[in-house]
């Protein structure tokens, strides 16, 4: 079901853990629909995402697009990070089967809660940044209609 | 160990090769449709009375009680369907509870559109229908009450006996989806006061698309599926002799080997209910302790997801499910474990291993050491866990 | 010759062995149930691409077109009655024919308990439905016009194309039962405006309990079994692998094979044709002399009956039919043969021999040689015979 | 499906044929239904079947219970004849399939049929003997409701 791309991020998660003292840290999904991400990074004066680190309570998908935003956003700047988009990850991922794209939603917006917590820190505004929803699944359609 | 460990028999099982071995000159040998006139036409047909006698046998029905259908989800479509059909002049409302099979639920809100009204009875938190409850939702209108046997993802198995007496007493047919009993624990349509009762053959080890109706002499209701004069008139299509011989032969098997089977699975069972409970922390055993089906162990491990449990295992050779398989397609936490009570948070959590008696020692102990490694991995990569740990040190 | 000769392929067919090889491994070793998450499911999962596959191309429709069922009356009972469902808001009448098998006709007979007025269109002397009949029957609130392939009695292939086409002029939905006629004569769903078609896998050496239903991309019928999430959420219950797998492969072999085999089948169907008109008297063809399916022969013996015929054709070793083997409990003449204006007591002598082309000219010879004698010692007992020579000979 | 002695009388039909000039002669059945039958009586002076032959159109069943009716009334008297009811046919033949139950009525009534046009012929009145219905399935009930 899953591509090999993603099963290695699944099984070989890249910057699991957690950062003390982060510079911004943001968790995101909820537990009714099983996904919750959590993302910390640590950003340096020059606005360069120095490390980052995750921890997911979710799917193979879910692991995955975490683990892989991660490596996405690592080096980049606040900017670049913030064009890291779902698609991006998806793509990075070499795919998710379609019922699983929530839960690359859910890494760009663990991204966005992240920056936006580092933004109100440092009291500053990251242009194009929307304070994030947390629950990211009110953003989602409704399922498909059951037969 | 690079053998699979196969826990998923909830969802199917090995046909067993005797089994196979019965089904095998149906095919391409005795390929007569039995309706036929010319005497080919009567072996196969003599088979199909066979099968017919063992499945009836299985639970003390008589033979002309049984229909076979194209699965368990027909009988239960053809059960509620054909009976709100039938006695819709009678009344239009139907009793069921939360915690049946999508067969039985989707039909149910299906029949909802048609203009039936339907009582969805609760259950308490180890998955028994609540009586009380159950015989307060009696109306005058009430045609049927339909409470499966045993759940398929917990394992509890409902007082069956008790909720046909309820029904009787009242006057209401009762329907009961055994696919998960039939073959598994006894039942006894008499004394049980069971009306019609569906039953499928992939999960007594024989073939899939083949299924049981038993459905009691004066029960008037019609077709499902319309057609040809087989089934005594009640369920046309050419009759699938392979398949049919095939459940015949592993109601027949299952039968003959239940005490045994079931006491093996039992042990094996409990003994992996106990290492998971006693070893593994934060964990919680789902359904009833006792009243359980012998094969079943479902359990929720707090701060984690099912399905990432489940590729885990599935890395290490053991095949699992987490909710029904039927409806593995959804993001939903399963209806059942919502209907006992769990947030669903926990609900995500949940892994169910369900056993043969072809399993060993051996094998579950395997399993279990494999689970311990797994559930410490994926909690130090929960957000959850973390949150916990964080509030405990406090 | 003490060798069965087996002249019902009509009713049913033997397993082809390769067929039967394709399925084996799905009972006993690769028995996941595809649904699942693990990789032995995808062992399952893929067989059943596959097979959907090969379905699909046998009609030039596209995979996730293609959905299994229980067999072809469960696909004839979906798409009439979900088809109903579904638009029943635009209408409430439909359109058929005198010649559907039972499973159209009897599901037919339900919708118009249900409300919904059915208009049974007439066929020609030769089984053809009549297509200015069928276009005059076309009202605003028409939501479905069903008309099989090919007949199961006398073989007439209907003009689908046409049929379609004055379907779709009109904005109705046209459903074929295309039980007989998949795997033996070309079908396109797109060139011949198909919306729906059901098939059976046991009339093309394929295993028993198992069908198709095709259903057009856009069409918005439901389910009619529902339960689990199976079938793009469409057709509920456990898929059948080894079935499925079994009528992928028959439909493969259809396919490849259908130009070479339809030809042999022809020229054997032509050759007993020509010898029983030629040599035996008072006696007439049922069915179309050339839109007829490559296998199928159905003829009238004035003067005698046909279970009769069928016993001592039975006592020669040859396995034939009078009517439609669904049916053999009715004593009604066949619908089919009374629809093409035959009187009942013609009717009752009919006899179809549907051949395949593992027969062989001697094996027709034979039964045509055993026919002769026993439409003689029939006819010598017969009183409707004695009085026609009485006729005669004044 | 047939019993072992309805399948004899169906492949070693007794008495199968016509009598010249016989003392009665009577046609039951009808094509719609797919059963004929004719049953053809020598009646000697003695009110004593002689002789009897018998011609029928109709399935397996038919023809043996023709016969078996055959051999019943010969060499009885008429008013033995009479009470050859088709419960003693079916009997006879070891018991016919629910369906064909119809087929032994209808040899019964080919019996009264050749019986009563007998009596007519010799104007006579044998007594209990009704005026047959040619049609038999008039008689019968209607078919089991179709499911
Ligand atoms: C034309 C036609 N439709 C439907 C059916 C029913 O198919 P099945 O017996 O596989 O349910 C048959 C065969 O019996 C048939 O010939
Ligand atoms: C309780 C219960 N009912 C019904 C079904 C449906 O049976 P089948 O998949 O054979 O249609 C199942 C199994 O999936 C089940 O466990």
């Amino acid at each position: 079901m899953y591509s090999e791309k993603v099963m290695d991020h699944f099984n070989n998660p890249r910057n699991v853990g957690e950062i003390e003292n982060p510079s911004g840290v943001g968790t995101v999904g909820n537990a009714k629909c099983g996904d919750i991400m959590r993302m910390y990074l640590d950003i340096d004066d020059n606005g360069i995402i120095q490390d980052v680190k995750f921890k997911t309570f979710g799917c193979g998908a879910a692991v995955a697009t975490s683990s892989m935003a991660t490596e996405l956003v690592k080096g980049k700047t606040v900017q670049q990070a913030l064009e890291v988009t779902n698609k991006a990850v998806m793509e990075a991922l070499d795919g998710l089967p379609p019922v699983k794209v929530h839960c690359s939603l859910l890494a760009e917006e663990a991204i966005h809660a992240a920056l936006w917590d580092y933004a109100e820190k440092n009291h500053i505004t990251i242009e194009g940044l929307e304070k994030p929803v947390n629950d990211i699944s009110e953003k989602e359609e409704g399922e498909e209609e059951e037969y | 160990m690079s053998k699979l460990i196969y826990l998923d028999n909830a969802a199917t099982t090995q046909v067993y090769p005797e089994v196979l071995q019965e089904m095998l000159p149906y095919f391409s040998e005795v390929y007569s449709n039995p309706s036929a006139i010319y005497s080919f036409a009567s072996e196969s047909k003599k088979a199909v009375d066979k099968a017919r006698t063992s499945v009836a046998e299985l639970i003390n029905a008589k033979t002309d009680e049984i229909y076979f259908t194209g699965g368990g989800s027909e009988s239960d479509n053809w059960a509620l369907k054909a009976t709100a059909d039938a006695y819709a002049s009678k009344g239009k409302h139907i009793i069921t509870s939360t915690i049946e099979h999508h067969a039985i639920l989707h039909t149910c809100a299906y029949l909802e559109k048609k203009g039936f009204e339907i009582t969805y009875v609760n259950v308490d938190e180890n998955g028994k229908v609540k009586l009380d409850e159950l015989e307060a939702a009696i109306r005058p209108d009430t045609i049927l009450i339909s409470i499966m046997t045993a759940n398929n993802e917990i394992g509890t198995i409902q007082p069956v006996r008790e909720i046909g007496r309820i029904a009787h007493e009242h006057g209401v047919l009762f329907h009961t989806d055994a696919v998960q009993a039939f073959g598994h624990i006894p039942i006894d349509v008499d004394e049980m006061n069971i009306d019609m009762l569906s039953a499928s053959g992939h999960k007594i080890n024989g073939p899939k698309g083949i299924g049981v109706m038993y459905i009691r002499k004066g029960v008037k209701i019609l077709s499902f599926i319309h057609g040809g004069a087989q089934e005594r008139k009640r369920r046309a299509g050419t009759l699938n002799v392979p398949g049919i011989v095939g459940i015949g032969k592993a109601a027949e098997i299952a039968k003959n080997t239940m005490a045994e089977r079931s006491a093996k699975e039992i042990s094996l069972r409990d003994h992996l209910i106990d290492r998971i409970l006693t070893e593994i922390p934060y964990v919680r055993l789902n359904g009833d302790r006792h009243d359980r089906l012998p094969n079943n162990v479902n359990v929720c491990f707090r701060y984690i997801e099912g399905e990432s449990m489940l590729i885990l295992l599935d890395q290490a050779g053991v095949c699992a499910s987490s909710g029904s398989a039927c409806t593995s397609g959804s993001l939903d936490p399963s209806h059942v474990l919502l209907a006992i009570g769990l947030p669903h948070e926990i609900a995500h959590g949940s892994l169910r291993l369900t056993l043969s008696e072809k399993n060993t020692v051996e094998e579950i102990d395997f399993v279990v050491d494999e689970l311990k490694k797994i559930i410490e991995r994926l909690r130090s990569m929960s957000p959850l866990y973390e949150d916990f740990v964080k509030k405990q040190n406090k």
